[in-house]
């Protein structure tokens, strides 16, 4: 019975996930599209549930759906979003290659686990109650993967201040960039 | 103490993750609006997360979810960088549009 | 109850002396008047950078055996002290071409924090032994990378590399998680050696997750090394960034992608040898042509260093494809002198550009070997050095990659880099008739009016890759100890 | 003794580079002088070893010095040596003598030209030369002697170097020669495979071990060696054209000494050309076809210095025919003789030259008996020498060649005859030149152009050479007169035995015959030229053509080797070198541009491809490993 | 030590010359006395070389990197110490002209030039394969610069067809010497044994073949020579075409001794065709330069002819060969140079009659050239006396080729000469051009005196050029007869005395 609820819940949160993720990428207008993002974060999350990692699933409602998401939309509503036509532009043979390649990779991977599905991966390990748990993930954080931990702070703080750098005003004109074209031009 | 695992089995989440890599990878190739392509890279990420906490969980060993969380965190450090070059970019009115950006070349 | 894993801080003193320096210039900058600015934040990063090559040496010299630290998440070996010094000395060299750059003048503090951040990641990633370390120091130093390509936000070309690169690199990261994801699926494993192990007892040799994972990662790493077909980035995020970030980038990410992917495929795959290695051969030799062939009709310089930059990852990914031990010292040893001539290359170029203000072209390089002598001949020496003549280390160092070749029984790969280089040599020479051979009156701009500022910290600079490419050429014995010596510390 | 010989060949050498190096130091006259001094002295040196020679038994009388190893590869080695024997020390005497002689002529020839100095220089240069050639003691130095010899010759022929008849000329004989060097260096070649060495000594005694085929292509090799330098048939054809050089190298260097040398080479090889009979026999038959032709073409030229230079090839036939005979000292013999009497010959056509303000062409000449009688009566014995009229000197030569023939079977009947016929052209064409330059009435150019220079027929130094000249062209021939003494053939004995030993009754027989035929050629020319009124020259008009053209050798040979070289030259620079050579290379570079160009425009500037590059490199990397495996 | 000094002694100066601030004149004076000082330095070694030794002589060695065991190893066999004074020679004659031209930038011509001499030596000494590859491409650089900076209208393609030309080969080269040299573990030419690999030899061979050039690998040759100033192209077709026929002797066919006899044929045709091909363009040449180049061409292929005819004639007569070959190349072309500075043109259609009133210019040309064209009493006649008589042993047909060659080269030697010389004074002749200086006399009469001593001494070189005076035993061996045995049982007692 159970097992049976569990497919339930991840027909709904899979395909939610899936067709959120479409569009995100069919979506002319940004905002839509990251409005379909937060969906799909969010069956992600449920999915993640499932998988029993409640903690990864808690934070990315909050990390992503909430922060991240935000700080998105926001950027989307100080630029107006602009709509474009989710095909138009570039040469044909482009599209058509994008087409093909994300096929074959989607293809390929499938194959590759559906190879695999019936050996291995059908086996999983029984696990503990404290599996995914914030105290299990909390103690892995500051014992096996302290480093990993560390850096991650450390690279949040190099994209924040670049995000500063990037993002803030120019204080100050440039006064001989003015003939600076990057190929070489006389003016 | 353990507890076996209920539903679908790890292979169907990873089909899910595959979908969602690839959609990811199709939106990176063929959308112009440069925000657009930053969350298409955003579904890309979080299909490895994905990935990464089926087989966390097939293994059962906390480490995938570890990297999953911490993949988060670059995740947004990415979005943050991006948001402020697109930012920048507007601040130039420089068209926001990938395909215009074609300056360099050759 | 948790026992906090034993943190060996001498392994981490690099990362950690560059993070400092750059933390103190960042808190620094906002308190110091303007002028005081530039010079300090540049003096405190070259510091950084200083401290850390000369930590890197300590753990060289005090790293007999490699050894994992931190709960396995990094190695501490010999192999990544050499990495880290390579990486520091490029870091520093580029400290002293960036210091004339003026245009970063708003962020000056940021620059060579991010400097300093991009180095720190890159000292970190080459100790990375597990792919999650591998994963996050790669985004660290890449984060900061694409912050430093587009900070001069004058530049047009620079927004656009800012954003290619974040671009790509945002879809490399991702496959490179992927694979890292399914890698981890196969094996159970993060670690490298636990990968190899898990391979090994369980017999995956032909598990089909694990190679589809293992494809994605090596095309992750390849791209950072930007090797063809996932070059695409380089040309333009090279071209568009300001030139003293290029000639960082040129140097230091390309030698510590090379290092991470000779380690970790050693390390991680050794039971898949046989794909991997062939793999990056023909890789090489993609690379290898077009390179080659593209930078044959460039007329920006910096746009050909940057296809020439991809040859030569072509050319270092030969002993790496190899996977043996003279591969991995013919690896290392040739980025020492490589990285000095990308460096050297790059900075002469950035002293040109200031000199006249537009991007350098080979038209307007005219005439500048007899203006500028010192630059000039330190210009065509890195030249004549990429060709791999003699009297500079690249020579030495395609013999020693040639050599591992061979030795591997790949007498075509010889073949294939020995008609590269012939291509290669077509427009090297190009750069040196532009110096030499035309007079300045051929050249349409006058320099931007009296005489260009002295750039004495450029010159220093450019005279040290000079030291170090020549110097390299008639030291072989010392650097390829060295590089034997790192190299035997990976399990090979 | 071999001080002497030494000293004969440095003298001359020393003088040319003295005057090289002296340039303005030296005045005009003083390098005459000093030419002349120093082949004075090489003849007092030859005139030592000579002496010495006779004063060491017939047994000893070859003697060998070497100065220093000058060649050498491997085990292969051959000193720079004289030899000094009867052969060379006869031809010593011969060439400095001569060349001493003549030199002393060129002094009052050659006064004025500015480049006097130059002509003397080269002048000494030949003689040293020469006398290298007839003094080295090994095949190698021969060889390098017949070149240098030919070297002289090419730049005194292109002495007047503005002239482009004369710098072409110059050229001519100098590639036929060397086609000549290049035969017999291949000759030498085999000798060197075969036995090792270069030394006469060494080669004379090995050849026994020499295959048939193998002595026949060395003699057939040193023969192409002779008949170029000798201007025989086939490679004759420069020495007319070689008249183009002052009159006095014609005399030295194309009459009395230089082309004789092929005579010298085949008697000096003479051990060769026993073992390869055959090729003696071509020797011998190129010989007589030689004087024949040449004897013919005489006939119709109208240049005095051709008409001299063919009858040259004519005489040297004879001496050819002698040599591949095998009467070697007979064709010596006649060498020496016909050196008197050709350089008298040039000498006085020199003077004529020289009063007629350089005129060559005997129709503009005329009635000179009474203007120079001093060089009409030397060229009369000149003449009569050089048809072979008794008492001078070419009487005792030739005719005992012509017996000597006698003793050859069918063959040497066949080749006798043919001499006969030349005697009686000799007769003819000599005369015809004596009648038309100084018989007859003077011609309107005489009249405008004759000038004494104030004393005399010319300067003294001129003058007397051909005094000496004539006298010993008179009585030079009574040295030997086969049937009664032969100093000259015991002298060479030791050197070269010869092979025929022709009866008395055949020296009689053709000295007789060759004497009559001597005069009807003689009295013919008489008819047609000298008398008072002379009767129409018969004349066949192809023949006299054919004639005219030196029987199309030069046109031939135009044909067959230069315009085809010419032509091959040209081909390959415009269809090889240019397209493939020298484009192979832009064609690649053009080509590699291409492709870059190619690779260029993938790079499109477009993010999504970049990204899409990667995502189909992966897919493919992917599916190779996963199929691979 | 005394062979290390002849190899960096140049450079060391060309680094004075570069770093100093010299005057014009004290850049030329300095570069002027080094290259005088090196032909002393050769002096001196002639005149303590031993040629009864059968060993190298000379001989420094000191690791470079000992795991692949390469290392800095120099050395003087006999015949590299003819080609170590004739680049001496050449080299001061080039520097002198130089000086007397007064070259542009003088600090950075000289300092190249002898940057250049050091490297030549370089290669005529180097025992050690890579160490002789790095000298062998050492010379590219100042050659590149040289004729880049320096030369004609056309250099910048001249040069740069050169460089690339000679890279290519030069490049399969060093893939043949990585798979040699690894397959024998060790690059030390005394020490490395022999090989019969086909492709490796073919590697070093084309890689010569395009150095020297031989026909077909010339394409690069008449540009280069054509548009180099006239010293850089007497070093060029001079001394830097010697390295090539070094190579052969020293490491073709005394390395390879079974793929030399099995690709002889194809090599000594190639040899034959390059020597008529070369005769006959140079009888068309429109110009000297043209001439010289081309017979050029001839000439490496005649030395070529000896070489792989590989026994003791051919052998001798090569190395004279090339000796002679160096110094009337490197003559001509001065010369060349020096009537192109009065009439400022080579071309044939424009030259002419300048022998009146030029007596030194006529007879310094007039001698190198009967020089050039092999008269017999020459020494280049008895170079090629004995190129020819060698390869005779290998066939009579490549002597009758070479026979033929030599008359062609009467033709076109003559041709020359008349065409400067002699006839109708050219429209490009002005009547006030001068006879050659003094100075001039002083820099081409002694390549002239060493080319006339040779004539009357040719043994000097043809009989001291192998150890021993034996050629093919000295290739038979490898050029290691002595001292490899030496070697070798200092080997065995070191081990006998470290295992007791």
């Amino acid at each position: 019975m159970g097992n049976f609820l569990v497919w339930v819940v991840w027909v709904f949160a899979a395909f939610g996930c899936l067709g959120s993720g479409v569009a995100v990428v069919s979506f002319s207008n940004p905002f839509y599209s990251a409005l379909a993002l937060i969906g799909n974060l969010g069956s992600l999350a449920v999915l993640y549930l499932l998988l029993s990692s409640e903690f990864v699933a808690a934070a990315q409602v909050l990390v992503y759906a909430g922060a991240v998401m935000v700080m998105f939309l926001f950027v989307i509503a100080y630029l107006g979003g602009e709509a474009d036509a989710p095909w138009a532009g570039g040469p044909t043979w482009q599209s058509l290659a994008a087409v093909l390649a994300a096929g074959t990779l989607l293809v390929e991977i499938i194959v590759v686990i559906g190879l695999k599905a019936g050996g291995r991966l059908s086996h999983q390990a029984h696990i503990g109650r404290s599996f995914g748990s914030p105290a299990q993930i909390g103690r892995l954080f500051l014992t096996d993967h302290l480093l990993a931990f560390e850096i991650t702070s450390i690279v949040l703080l190099v994209a924040a201040v670049g995000g500063v750098v990037l993002g803030a005003h120019a204080r100050r004109r440039y006064e001989w960039g003015s003939a600076r074209l990057p190929r070489g031009q006389a003016p | 103490m353990t507890i076996a695992m209920l539903g679908p089995e790890v292979s169907w989440y990873l089909a899910v993750s595959a979908f969602l890599f690839a959609t990811g990878a199709f939106g990176v190739l063929v959308r112009r609006s440069p925000l657009i392509v930053l969350l298409s890279l955003e579904i890309m990420l979080n299909a490895g997360n994905l990935a990464l906490i089926a087989f966390s969980r097939h293994h059962g060993r906390g480490d995938g979810q570890i990297f999953a969380i911490s993949v988060m965190a670059i995740a947004a450090s990415e979005v943050v960088v991006g948001l402020g070059l697109i930012v920048a970019m507007s601040r130039k009115r420089v068209a926001l549009d990938v395909d215009k950006l074609n300056f360099l070349r050759g | 109850m948790i026992h906090r894993p034993h943190v060996d801080w001498l392994a981490l003193a690099p990362s950690n002396a560059l993070l400092t320096a750059g933390a103190i210039i960042l808190l620094a900058s906002v308190f110091l008047p303007r002028p005081a600015r530039r010079p300090f934040s540049a003096f405190l990063c070259a510091v950084g950078f200083l401290v850390a090559l000369i930590f890197a040496a300590v753990l060289y010299s005090h790293t007999p055996d490699a050894h994992e630290e931190i709960a396995a998440a990094i190695r501490r070996d010999r192999f990544g002290a050499l990495a880290q010094m390579i990486v520091a000395g490029s870091g520093l060299l580029a400290i002293g071409i960036s210091y004339a750059e003026r245009s970063s003048d708003d962020h000056i503090g940021e620059y060579y924090a991010m400097l300093a951040a991009a180095g720190a990641g890159m000292a970190f990633f080459v100790t990375a032994n597990n792919l999650m370390t591998l994963f996050l120091a790669l985004e660290w130093f890449s984060i900061a990378l694409y912050v430093l390509c587009a900070i001069d936000r004058e530049l047009v070309g620079a927004l656009e590399a800012g954003l290619k690169y974040l671009v790509v690199g945002g879809f490399g990261s991702a496959v490179l998680l992927f694979g890292s994801a399914l890698v981890y699926g196969a094996t159970g494993s993060l670690r490298f050696g636990g990968i190899a192990n898990a391979v090994s007892s369980q017999g995956l040799e032909r598990d089909v997750v694990l190679l589809f994972g293992l494809a994605m990662i090596i095309s992750g790493l390849c791209f950072k090394a930007s090797a063809a077909p996932f070059h695409m980035w380089t040309p333009d995020v090279y071209e568009g960034a300001p030139t003293p970030v290029t000639a960082f980038m040129a140097a230091a990410t390309k030698t510590v992608a090379l290092v991470v992917m000779f380690r970790l495929l050693v390390t991680a795959f050794p039971q898949e040898e046989h794909l991997w290695s062939v793999t990056l051969a023909v890789i090489a030799c993609i690379s290898l042509a077009i390179g080659n062939f593209a930078a044959l009709v460039q007329r920006n310089v910096k746009r050909l260093l940057a296809y020439s930059s991809i040859s030569h990852a072509g050319f270092m990914l030969i002993p790496l494809a190899t996977g043996s031990e003279l591969g991995g010292k013919a690896l290392l040893y040739y980025l020492i002198p490589y990285a000095a001539m990308s460096l050297g290359a790059f900075g002469v170029v950035a002293a040109r550009e200031r000199e006249l203000g537009v991007a350098v072209t080979l038209d307007n390089l005219a005439g500048l070997g007899w203006e500028r002598p010192f630059l000039g001949f330190s210009l065509a020496a890195f030249m004549f050095g990429f060709v791999g003549f003699p009297l500079s280390g690249g020579f030495v160092g395609k013999f020693y990659a040639f050599a591992a070749a061979y030795r591997h029984g790949w007498t075509w790969l010889v073949i294939v880099g020995v008609a590269a280089t012939l291509v290669s040599l077509y427009y090297y020479l190009a750069v040196i008739r532009a110096l030499f051979m035309r007079s300045a009156a051929e050249l349409q701009l006058a320099p931007a009016g009296g005489a260009p500022p002295r750039e004495a910290l450029l010159h220093v600079s450019v005279f040290a890759c000079l030291a170090v490419a020549i110097g390299s050429f008639f030291a072989v014995q010392p650097l390829i100890d060295l590089a034997g010596h790192a190299t035997r510390s990976l399990p090979l | 003794m071999i001080w002497g010989a030494w000293l004969c060949l440095a003298s001359p050498l020393a003088a040319a580079l003295l005057i090289t190096l002296g340039g303005n130091a030296l005045s005009r006259r003083g390098a005459g002088y000093l030419a002349t001094f120093a082949t004075f002295v090489a003849f007092i040196g030859a005139a030592i070893s000579f002496f010495s020679l006779l004063s060491h038994d017939a047994g000893d009388r070859s003697h060998l010095s070497t100065g220093w190893t000058w060649i050498a590869g491997g085990s292969y080695h051959s000193g720079f040596s004289v030899l000094v024997d009867p052969l060379s020390t006869m031809m010593m005497l011969i060439v400095s003598g001569v060349g001493g002689l003549i030199i002393g002529y060129s002094i009052g020839y050659m006064d004025g030209d500015p480049e006097e100095r130059r002509y003397f220089a080269y002048m000494a240069l030949f003689v040293f030369s020469m006398l290298l050639l007839v003094q080295g003691g090994n095949l190698i130095l021969l060889l390098a002697g017949w070149g240098m010899v030919g070297l002289s010759s090419y730049l005194l022929i292109g002495f007047w170097q503005e002239r482009h008849s004369a710098i072409a000329a110059a050229k001519k004989a100098f590639v036929m020669n060397a086609v000549g060097d290049a035969t017999m260096a291949l000759a030498f070649f085999i000798l060197i495979q075969k036995t090792g060495s270069l030394d006469f000594g060494d080669v004379f005694a090995r050849q026994g071990f020499l295959g048939g085929w193998a002595i026949n292509l060395i003699a057939l090799g040193l023969l192409g060696g002779a008949v170029a330098k000798s201007a025989q048939l086939p490679l004759h054809t420069w020495l007319p054209d070689a008249m183009e050089g002052p009159t006095p190298v014609s005399a030295l260097i194309h009459a009395a000494t230089m082309v004789t040398a092929g005579v010298y080479l085949i008697v000096r090889t003479h051990p060769i050309f026993e073992q390869a009979p055959k090729i003696e026999d071509l020797a011998a038959g190129l010989g007589a076809a030689t004087l024949v032709m040449a004897g013919l073409i005489a006939l119709v030229q109208t240049d005095i210095k051709r008409v001299i230079a063919y009858s040259t090839m004519s005489q040297i036939g004879y001496m050819f025919l002698g040599a591949g005979l095998g009467a070697y000292a007979n064709g010596m013999f006649h060498l020496m003789t016909h050196a008197f009497f050709k350089a008298l010959l040039f000498m006085a056509a020199g003077i004529v030259i020289h009063a007629l303000a350089g005129e060559q062409d005997m129709r503009n000449m005329g009635g000179l008996r009474e203007l120079m009688p001093f060089t009409r009566w030397c060229f009369l014995i000149g003449s009569l020498a050089l048809v072979g009229i008794f008492p001078f000197a070419g009487f005792f030569s030739k005719d005992s060649i012509l017996a000597a023939a006698m003793d050859r079977g069918w063959y040497g009947y066949l080749l006798w005859v043919a001499g006969l016929a030349g005697t009686f052209l000799t007769g003819l064409y000599t005369f015809r030149m004596y009648f038309v330059v100084f018989g007859g009435q003077r011609s309107a150019f005489v009249r405008e152009h004759f000038h004494h220079e104030g004393h005399g027929e010319g300067p003294f130094s001129m003058t007397s050479t051909v005094a000496t000249l004539a006298g010993l062209a008179a009585i030079g021939g009574w040295i030997q007169w086969s049937p009664f003494w032969h100093p000259v053939t015991s002298w060479l004995e030791p050197v070269a035995r010869p092979l025929v030993e022709p009866a008395n009754w055949m020296e009689w027989t053709s000295s007789g015959t060759a004497l009559a035929l001597g005069l009807g050629g003689i009295w013919v020319a008489w008819l047609l030229y000298g008398a008072r009124r002379p009767r129409p020259v018969p004349r066949v008009a192809p023949v006299e053509s054919a004639l005219v053209h030196k029987l199309y050798f030069d046109e031939a040979y135009d044909l067959a080797f230069y315009r085809p070289a010419m032509r091959l030259s040209l081909l390959l620079g415009r269809f090889f070198e240019r397209p493939l050579i020298a484009g192979t290379g832009r064609e690649l570079a053009e080509g590699s541009v291409d492709v870059g160009r190619g690779f260029s425009r993938l790079q499109t500037g477009l993010v999504r491809t970049y990204v899409l590059a990667i995502a189909s490199s992966l897919a493919v990397i992917a599916v190779v490993f996963v199929a691979v495996r | 030590m005394l062979t290390t000094v002849l190899i960096f002694m140049p450079v060391a100066v060309a680094l004075i010359v570069w770093l100093l601030p010299l005057s014009r004149l004290a850049a030329g004076g300095v570069a002027l006395l080094a290259s005088l000082a090196e032909v002393g330095l050769w002096i001196e070694a002639l005149v303590r070389f031993d040629f009864d030794s059968s060993g190298l002589q000379f001989h420094q060695r000191q690791s470079w990197f000992s795991d692949l065991n390469v290392s800095y190893h120099v050395g003087l066999f006999p015949f590299s110490l003819w080609l170590v004074g004739l680049t001496a020679v050449v080299m001061a004659a080039a520097v002198a002209y130089a000086v007397w031209v007064g070259r542009e930038r003088p600090r950075a011509y000289f300092g190249l030039m002898l940057f250049l001499t050091g490297a030549i030596a370089g290669v005529f000494t180097a025992q050690d394969l890579l160490l002789f590859y790095a000298f062998f491409e050492a010379m590219l650089i100042p050659l590149y610069v040289l004729v880049g900076v320096w030369g004609g209208a056309g250099r910048l393609g001249a040069t740069v067809k050169f460089v690339i030309y000679t890279m290519a080969g030069s490049l399969l080269m060093l893939a043949a010497i990585i798979v040699y040299g690894l397959q024998q573990g060790t690059f030390d030419l005394l020490e490395i044994g022999p090989s019969s690999s086909d492709w490796v030899f073919l590697g070093f061979v084309v890689a010569f073949a395009i150095k020297a050039p031989l026909f077909p690998f010339h394409g690069w040759l008449p540009d280069a020579y054509r548009e180099s100033s006239p010293e850089v192209s007497a070093v060029l077709s001079g001394v830097v075409s010697k390295a090539a026929a070094y190579g052969f002797i020293r490491i073709a066919i005394a390395k390879f001794p079974g793929p030399t006899s099995d690709l002889r044929g194809a090599i000594l045709a190639l040899a034959a065709i390059g020597l008529v091909y070369g005769s006959l363009l140079a009888f068309r040449a429109p110009d000297v330069r043209g001439v010289v180049a081309y017979s050029s061409l001839a000439q490496m292929g005649l030395i070529t002819l000896g070489v792989f005819a590989v026994n003791d004639l051919g052998l001798d007569g090569a190395v004279l060969q090339m000796v002679n070959h160096g110094l009337i190349s490197a003559a001509l072309f001065l010369l060349a140079g020096m009537v192109e500075r009065r009439t400022s043109t080579g071309e044939f259609a424009l030259l002419g009659g300048m022998a009146r009133g030029r007596p030194a210019l006529a007879t310094v040309l007039m001698t190198t050239g009967i020089i050039a064209l092999a008269v017999p009493l020459s020494s280049a006649f008895a170079g090629e006396f004995l190129i020819l008589a060698g390869v005779f042993q290998q066939g009579w047909g490549w002597a009758v080729v070479g026979a033929v060659a030599i008359v062609l080269a009467a033709m076109y030697i003559l041709r020359m000469i008349s065409g400067i010389l002699h006839q109708d004074v050219g429209p490009a002749v002005p009547e006030a051009a001068l006879d050659l200086r003094p100075g001039e006399l002083a820099i081409v009469v002694p390549l002239v005196g060493v080319l006339l001593a040779l004539s009357a001494w040719p043994a000097a070189i043809s009989q001291r050029s192998f150890p021993n005076d034996q050629p093919q035993q000295a290739v038979r061996s490898q050029f290691r007869a002595v001292s490899y045995v030496v070697r070798e049982t200092q080997v065995t007692l070191n081990v006998s005395r470290g295992t007791p």
